[in-house]
């Protein structure tokens, strides 16, 4: 399936993009989530971290992704 | 009130918004912008938010404080954008009965929002730019 | 500054006085006069200062405060005379680089405020008055 | 010699006024101060506490008074 990500901070920088397309396995976790996005974006592994967030919410390594789903990459915070 | 917004911040509104005739106390933390950072001179900084899961994100943070705590009232203000040294970017109030609750609850708030809040700033110096935090052992990023 | 003030305290200059541009955090302490007290209603309370004394011990109070925590900038307002449930009766404001010593110097300085300035308040209820904390196992003195 | 002693707080209710006269000796310290202070208005010694003032600090058992020194009677405090 096709997911639309949102981009923020170092990682809209990085992808060159405010919204970016990736396709992954129906059914995909937020781990295999990652590795996909990692291939095709590998500056984004060198980051001290990178949470993902579904439907506004931090998803964990395991969660299954759905169609529709509000995707966006969460890199490391500093707000305040 | 949870508010992430370009516009400067009413520091008195967030203090009336969080006061409550039954409190005694209320604590109020400001976060500004420092004129320095790494030893060098910040010019500014641009702030931006994943606007609806940061509202989720600090909803969540005063619904453990408001667990934790005994609290009476509660306001917090976020600004996004261009901020220069000295502006607020951030105002946290809280009020409770009595003091010691509401000093404990803010600095929770401020440093759970710190933690979780997905809000990002770079910092803009004279010769490069730097997303805070964003990669290990990179003084900066852009030079 | 240090003020001893009849007039409502105006809480955003509390804050600007303490301001820094080197500072990157200000906490703000604001007491409130609550509406109830012992259980009963509170109609108002008369505030009073030995201003002088009053003036002087806030002083040493922020010196030992500036010696322990890294200060930029600090204001104390207190406010005397007659004051309403709601109004605000004292407003401490710090600023530091980081956070954590604006909280604990704030602290610092209400706690030690409350213990050591020559301040008083009475409280008026529909059926008597009190001089707060003057006299032991006393609920009312004045019924 | 003649002190003259500012009252605040309840310390005014009981004396009725806002400042005092208290004979003591010469060379006279806080505590024999207050001993006189307490044999001229006995309702002083039911407070919580009560601190002396002595020129805008607060004074020891221990400290001489002088002629001209101002002083106060504190009463347990209850600013903020």
């Amino acid at each position: 399936m096709k997911c639309t990500v949102k981009t923020f901070g170092i990682t809209r920088d990085i992808t060159g993009a405010r919204e970016v397309e990736l396709e992954v396995a129906e059914g995909a976790t937020v781990h295999e989530f990652k590795q996909a996005l990692f291939k095709q974006y590998p500056r984004l592994a060198s980051l001290t971290s990178l949470f993902i967030a579904v439907n506004h919410a931090y998803a964990d390594d395991g969660q299954v992704l759905a169609a529709g789903d509000e995707i966006a990459l969460i890199p490391p915070v500093a707000g305040g | 009130m949870i508010k992430i917004t370009p516009k400067p911040i009413d520091i008195q509104k967030v203090i009336d918004t969080a006061s409550s005739l039954g409190a005694g106390a209320v604590n109020v933390f400001i976060g500004t912008v420092r004129n320095t950072a790494h030893g060098k001179n910040v010019l500014w900084l641009e702030y931006e938010a994943y606007e609806a899961m940061a509202v989720a994100e600090i909803r969540k943070i005063i619904d453990e404080a408001s667990h934790r705590w005994p609290l009476l009232g509660w306001a917090v203000s976020h600004r996004i954008g261009t901020l220069k040294p000295g502006e607020v970017s951030v105002a946290i109030a809280v009020s409770s009965p009595h003091r010691k609750d509401s000093f404990e609850a803010c600095q929770f708030i401020i440093d759970k929002l710190k933690e979780k809040a997905p809000i990002w700033k770079k910092e803009i110096f004279q010769d490069g730019e730097e997303w805070v935090s964003a990669q290990p052992n990179v003084a900066s990023v852009y030079n």
